[in-house]
């Protein structure tokens, strides 16, 4: 290799390395801002101008008691809608993966669809059939709206991931005496435990994220994003940072974890299942 | 390959999800009105109150002194953010006859004079508050509640324009200034049709009293219009123009009379100004929705409201005018910040700029669509 | 154990037709053919995993056809395995006592006892991942046995080894299947492994059965003209009956010579009528090449290939009517005269040809590895 | 073992049948098409057939049992789906085809009422035109910054590879409203960005470009697109790093080893090879953005309006649900025929 094709390559790696380096800067601008943010001490409604160091948030998080409540209104039904979305979609992945039968792309197309309609869409019209039938909105309808978007969500995500799951595990465990039942608990569930919990992890994190569809669902019950709709208009008290934080914080930590576990996981057992 | 299941587990599995789906048209159906009723406050008929309101429109005291003093469980809530999209959140409840969460809530007045045209609201248990007597005579029997049964105000203002010196680098007078070209792209609207249209019509010498068809109006639609498409107006906004004007986004907009003189308070370069053309004056007004059964509480609570020290203390807060008489002498008997405030010309005007403020007559259905949907297009949405 | 007229349909096809035989206690019974002519389904129908669509599976005189796999009691060594990952040596192992809910005490001699017949009682706390391929084929056997099955199924069980490994494992297989005494039904698509250690092997095509016999047996009287190729390597001549009466048959081959073939030396029911089409065959260790021709029947060739194998030398040349046949001569014969296009007589003794029904799809050698076969025998 | 025989069986047909049934069914109950005794009696029936299919299950052999069970894991899904998403798109439909008596009849009829599409194609059309424009735009830019940080990743990240995947992901993990307010802040006109682009005298160029206006980030389409592309851009980078893994590294010292270029082996191996994901991804993005109003909300101006916007407004404020359901099926429409003319270049299972 020439001297000089040499220094073309070198610099072309280091532009790809500044390109990605500011592009890393770009994802974590405005993360910045709310971290920093969290420590400001404003003075009056707003907290867009920096005044002055403060942890006083950060001593009292939960000062604000309608976010708090809003917080907690998003990490119920979060919870409530990630296990059973969590069910319904990974009984699907299951089926998918592991059966052939007649209507299977049939199948595979109606998952994707939801996937692929804007949010928009899926929470006007249901919206638009939650008035139809005369029910109200409050938590159920919420429920019902995150539910249905992680389904897809969670069978997609899961059927990727067991993608390449030996089903013969299962055969070898019924052939050694092990109940269907059996076979399936001691044997499968735990090698494609990982794929659930993942995606059971990604769509807990987007019901609690959720707005656009909720923003449709919820009549005149506030979740954490809608409070912050409601306070984007109004005054942004600096919990909120506060709260995004820890929010973040939390999710980092169970990356991290997944991570290391992960990491163990793959050292003890070397075939990866999930 | 495709892996056998006994019996009693196809039995169960097949069951289950079978009975779980059968079931959900009904629990569909079935826990959609207990659902959101079990989120408000529990206790008996009477004894409890659930009063949804604008953001900042109270002080935290009030509302602890008023459970301490009656035993009232009351639930405070600031999720009334805009009169349509709250109207929206509660119609589909209303419009089949079931009862929403709340058993108060503080539209402004024309948005009441909906509810009580569509049946909505409830006469207001007039003969438990006798505190009702404060009410400012200017705000007694509307044309919309002619009887004054239905309706009392929580709060009035005054819509004018407020700016950001230290952008604007001089006074602002009136309406003209909203349209100068040295403020291209750096002016707010409000998303309030009747506040930013009532503005402009008066600057363009419309007496918005007696408007009463959109014809009256073009005129004032087609000035916002070029406004907007020039690019003259940066953004329509509700309570959130605060926000860009403390930023410096917005060298002025039409804005609320209260929510600046708060604002003033901590950054002394806004300025609140009722245009020389004339301003508008609203008011927003608690109105008892239909279904609810406390009738004891919401009584106790708006003669709580309405006797004047307790105003007072609100008036402390929220820098509104008061629709109570006598608050100005309780403001000063309370002295300090509330004593200056009884003296601010925003908040107890003289007669002279009340001369200046008009408030918007009632439009018909048709015309009042008329003039949403004009101003729907014009905001963009 | 027996299949009876077992079949298994899926849709239109056809995986498995009237497979009808038993296994006897004790034997080494292996299920031979290429991929996909239903040796495996038929494993899975004695199994539990799949049901016969007609006829029956029986266990020890029980129909068992519609039997779940946990409830019978022979156990399978998977192609791959199938270790649990997620469990260590000895959980794998204890997997089926426990699940018959042996005690715990029991289960753990059970275990420590079978891993030290396949010589892994060092590793019982390793994760299969953390063995080498040869292990987990022997954690997987000890999985299977330690339930005392009263047969063992194997699925290709050393089609993922290397050829050395292979072959040790043939051998230990063989160990084991003596000691423990119980029925080993061995499913694989390699010949010579199923030479090595069967007591009887089934050769399948096409979901049929085509020949169940001893290794010798199926070498050296196949059945039919699959088995004669698919078992080592023969040189198949085809021709036609010019006269047979009950001592001998005299064929003409298409590559221009006539063969005169003892009676003893005609497949069970081919038709030896004169004109029916036949073909003759000859194993490449049965040929005797000459320089010129011998006394008795030979054909003609030109030399094309000579490969020398050590022990032996392979010997490649091609007929009259361009079919190539293959000879093996030993390798410390007198080969000088064997050169690439130099002519040569194969002959052969008189008890060696073999008259086979039909004509081959290709005439002359098939592409067997020889010298296995010749191991194996 | 392992692969599924490529054989159709025939109780499959049955299941199938079942299956699609109670899907139908559900959709009925919950779209509405029966009512009172008739709702009862479609009720029953399917509780009929899921008694018969269970009967089956008990009683057949073990063939039936196979051949209901993917079915029967499918079932509460495919039927949750139908009931939570065919019902309603049915249900829109019907709503974008009926109209209102008076301005506050909430309870809409339906009479064949086509002018709600063409009030829809007609009023709305520029803010159709802006949320596909903006959101084509966005896609290209999530392609050109999430390209070379998927790049970086899969082919410089080594050994922490997962780690720096991890740190691209986890800023999309905070509230996507308080992201967006956060860029609010930073575009202000007295914000940080602002003043950096003055500090270094590029205000003047990119005002000429129009890519500012007057001096001003916030409240112009450069900081909706900009608000679109940062909040999508993990949508764009996680497949095109799943696509970019997947490669060889080899196979580029390979292409290079037979005389390419740098450039022109990634050009001719790796493009290639990841394009798989850029389709995906730019799916991923592109849907979204296109229905999104948040953005343009925060960040925009009343020219800048997406037909989310208009959608939300019509349906939350104006309460105009006819329109607002005509507008949402024109949306879902045209991004249907764009994805199905789309994934002619990719497989559904490529998606996430």
């Amino acid at each position: 290799m020439s001297a000089a094709t040499s220094t073309r390559q070198r610099l072309g790696r280091r532009a790809v390395n500044t390109v990605a380096g500011l592009g890393l800067l770009y994802v974590f601008l405005p993360i910045i801002v709310i971290v920093v943010f969290s420590f400001n001490d404003p003075v009056g409604k707003f907290n867009i101008e920096w005044q002055g160091f403060t942890l006083k948030h950060w001593a009292d998080p939960f000062a604000e008691p309608e976010l708090t409540r809003a917080l907690w209104v998003s990490l119920r039904i979060a919870a409530v809608a990630t296990v059973c979305a969590t069910v319904l979609g990974s009984l699907i992945a299951v089926s998918l993966s592991r059966y052939d039968f007649r209507g299977r792309n049939g199948v595979n197309l109606f998952l994707v669809i939801p996937l692929t309609a804007p949010e928009i869409v899926l929470g006007s019209s249901l919206a638009t059939l939650f008035i139809d039938r005369g029910v109200d909105f409050g938590y159920t309808t919420v429920i019902i709206a995150h539910i249905g978007f992680q389904v897809s969500f969670v069978a997609v995500t899961v059927r990727a991931r067991i993608r390449g799951f030996d089903w013969t595990l299962e055969h070898a465990a019924m052939d050694l005496g092990a109940t269907p039942m059996r076979a399936f608990w001691s044997i499968t569930f735990p090698l494609i435990l990982p794929g659930i919990a993942a995606a059971a992890l990604l769509s807990f994190a987007l019901s609690i994220d959720d707005f656009i569809i909720t923003f449709f669902n919820a009549g005149s019950l506030l979740t954490f994003p809608l409070q912050i709709f409601g306070a984007s208009r109004v005054k942004i008290p600096p919990q909120i940072n506060v709260l995004a934080t820890m929010l973040l914080m939390v999710s980092v930590s169970l990356m991290a974890l997944g991570a290391a576990f992960g990491a163990r996981r793959r050292k003890r057992h070397g075939v990866v299942a999930g | 390959m495709p892996t056998p299941m006994n019996r009693r587990e196809f039995l169960i599995r097949s069951g289950l999800m079978g009975v779980g789906a059968m079931s959900i048209p009904a629990i569909l159906s079935a826990c959609g009105a207990s659902d959101t009723a079990s989120d408000t406050t529990g206790g008996s008929p009477g004894r409890s109150l659930y009063f949804e309101n604008w953001p900042a429109y109270i002080d935290e005291e009030t509302v602890k002194l008023f459970m301490a003093a009656t035993g009232i469980e009351m639930k405070y809530t600031e999720a009334y953010n805009d009169n349509n999209e709250y109207f929206a959140k509660v119609q589909p409840l209303l419009a089949k006859g079931d009862k929403a969460d709340p058993d108060l809530i503080a539209p402004t007045f024309w948005m009441a004079s909906r509810y009580v045209k569509l049946g909505w609201a409830q006469k207001l248990p007039l003969d438990k508050i006798p505190n009702a007597a404060n009410l400012r005579p200017d705000l007694k029997n509307p044309a919309w509640d002619p009887n004054g049964e239905f309706s009392l105000p929580w709060q009035t203002g005054i819509a004018g324009i407020a700016y950001n010196t230290k952008i604007t680098g001089r006074e602002i007078k009136g309406m003209a200034d909203l349209f100068a070209p040295e403020f291209k792209g750096k002016i707010g609207m409000l998303t309030e049709m009747r506040d930013t249209m009532g503005l402009i019509l008066m600057g363009e010498g419309k007496n918005i009293e007696t408007i009463s068809t959109f014809d009256e109006a073009a005129v004032g639609f087609e000035k916002l219009e070029k406004a907007k498409s020039d690019g003259q107006i940066r953004s329509f906004t509700g309570n959130d123009y605060m926000d860009d004007l403390n930023a410096g986004n917005f060298a002025a907009c039409v804005a609320w009379s209260g929510d600046v003189v708060q604002l003033s308070r901590d950054n002394p370069d806004i300025k609140f100004v009722i245009p020389e053309e004339g301003g508008t004056s609203w008011y927003d007004t608690m109105i008892w929705l239909t279904g609810s059964e406390n009738s004891d509480a919401v009584a106790q609570w708006i003669n709580w409201c309405y006797d004047p020290v307790n105003a007072a203390r609100i008036t402390a807060f929220v820098a509104y005018m008061s629709p109570v008489a006598g608050v100005k002498d309780e403001l000063v008997k309370l002295g300090g910040d509330a004593a200056a405030i009884a003296e601010s010309p925003l908040l107890f005007p003289d007669e002279a700029t009340l001369s200046r403020l008009q408030t918007w007559g009632p439009l018909s259905e048709d015309e009042e669509a008329k003039f949403d949907e004009a101003f729907a297009k014009i905001t963009g949405a | 154990m027996r299949l009876d007229h077992a079949t298994k349909r899926y849709g239109d096809f056809t995986a498995v037709h009237e497979a009808n035989f038993g296994i006897t206690h004790g034997e080494f019974f292996s299920l031979l053919g290429p991929s996909g002519c239903g040796k495996t389904t038929i494993l899975k129908m004695i199994a539990g995993f799949e049901q016969p669509t007609t006829g029956r599976v029986l266990i020890g005189g029980d129909d068992v056809s519609a039997v779940p796999p946990h409830k019978r009691n022979v156990n399978t060594v998977f192609q791959q395995y199938a270790l649990f990952p997620h469990m260590s040596v000895a959980d794998n192992v204890a997997f089926g006592p426990r699940n018959h809910k042996i005690p715990e005490s029991e289960v753990a001699t059970r275990v420590a006892e079978m891993l030290s017949v396949v010589r892994l009682a060092d590793f019982a706390v390793r994760r299969p991942a953390q063995l080498s391929g040869g292990q987990q084929q022997r954690v997987a056997l000890a999985r299977a046995l330690v339930n005392y099955p009263s047969a063992l199924l194997l699925d290709e069980p050393l089609a993922a080894l290397d050829l050395k490994l292979r072959e040790a494992m043939q051998i230990e297989l063989k160990r084991i299947q003596r000691d423990v005494g119980i029925a080993f039904v061995f499913v694989t698509h390699d010949q010579g492994e199923a030479l090595t250690m069967s007591d009887r092997i089934a050769v399948m095509s096409q979901g049929r059965v085509e020949q169940i016999g001893s290794p010798t047996e199926i070498y050296r009287r196949p059945a039919t003209l699959f088995v004669a190729g698919f078992i080592g390597s023969a040189n198949l001549l085809p021709g036609t009956v010019a006269s047979s009466d009950a001592v001998e048959v005299r064929v003409s081959l298409a590559a221009g010579a006539t063969v005169t073939v003892p009676g003893s030396q005609v497949a069970a029911g081919a038709d030896v009528s004169a004109g029916a089409k036949v073909t003759v065959m000859v194993r490449p260790e049965q040929f005797v090449a000459s320089a010129s021709p011998s006394h008795g029947d030979s054909i003609k060739s030109s030399v094309t290939d000579v490969v020398f194998q050590g022990a032996s030398v392979r010997l490649v040349a091609r007929t009259g009517d361009g079919a190539e046949v293959a000879a093996v001569v030993a390798g410390d014969a007198d080969v000088s005269f064997l050169r690439p296009g130099a002519g040569v007589h194969f002959g052969w003794r008189a008890d060696a040809p073999y008259v086979l029904s039909g004509w081959p799809a290709v005439a002359g050698a098939t592409t067997t590895d020889v010298d296995r076969v010749e191991a194996a025998l | 073992m392992g692969a599924p025989p490529a054989v159709t069986r025939k109780p499959d047909a049955v299941g199938l049948g079942v299956m699609t049934g109670l899907g139908v069914g559900m959709v009925a109950l919950g779209a509405g098409w029966v009512s009172g005794p008739w709702a009862v009696l479609v009720a029953v029936a399917m509780l009929t057939v899921l008694v018969l299919l269970v009967w089956a299950g008990v009683g057949g052999g073990l063939e039936v049992r196979r051949a209901i069970a993917p079915y029967g894991l499918l079932k509460p899904g495919i039927l949750w789906l139908s009931l939570f998403f065919l019902a309603p798109l049915w249900t829109m439909a019907v709503m974008s085809l009926s109209s209102k008596k008076s301005r506050f009849d909430f309870f809409p009829s339906f009479t064949w009422d086509w002018s709600n599409y063409s009030r829809a194609l007609t009023d709305f059309a520029p803010q159709f035109g802006r949320s596909f424009l903006y959101a084509g735009i966005a896609t290209v830019l999530t392609i050109c910054i999430g390209y070379p940080l998927a790049y970086a990743v899969a082919f410089r990240g080594g050994r922490l590879r997962n780690v720096l995947m991890g740190l691209i992901v986890v800023p999309f993990f905070t509230s996507y409203l308080i992201r967006t307010l956060a860029w609010g802040n930073l575009l202000a006109d007295a914000g940080p960005v602002v003043a950096a682009l003055e500090a270094i005298r590029l205000d003047g160029p990119l005002n000429w470009l129009g890519i500012m206006d007057n001096g001003r980030l916030l409240n112009t389409p450069t900081a909706v697109i900009g608000g679109l592309t940062y909040n999508f851009l993990p949508f764009m980078v996680l497949p095109l790093y799943v696509s970019l893994e997947k490669i060889d590294p080899r196979l580029v010292d390979a292409a290079q080893d037979l005389y390419s270029s740098a450039a022109g082996a990634f050009r001719k191996v790796v493009l290639p090879l990841s394009l798989p994901g850029v389709f995906a991804g730019s799916l991923l993005v592109f849907i979204p953005a296109a229905g999104d109003f948040v953005n343009a909300q925060f960040l925009g101006n009343p020219g800048t309006t997406m037909i989310g916007n208009s959608i939300q407004d019509q349906f939350l404020r104006q309460l105009n649900y006819p329109l607002a359901s005509a507008m949402s099926f024109v949306l879902m429409i045209i991004i249907s025929v764009a994805v199905l003319l789309y994934s002619r270049y990719l497989d559904t299972e490529d998606l996430v």
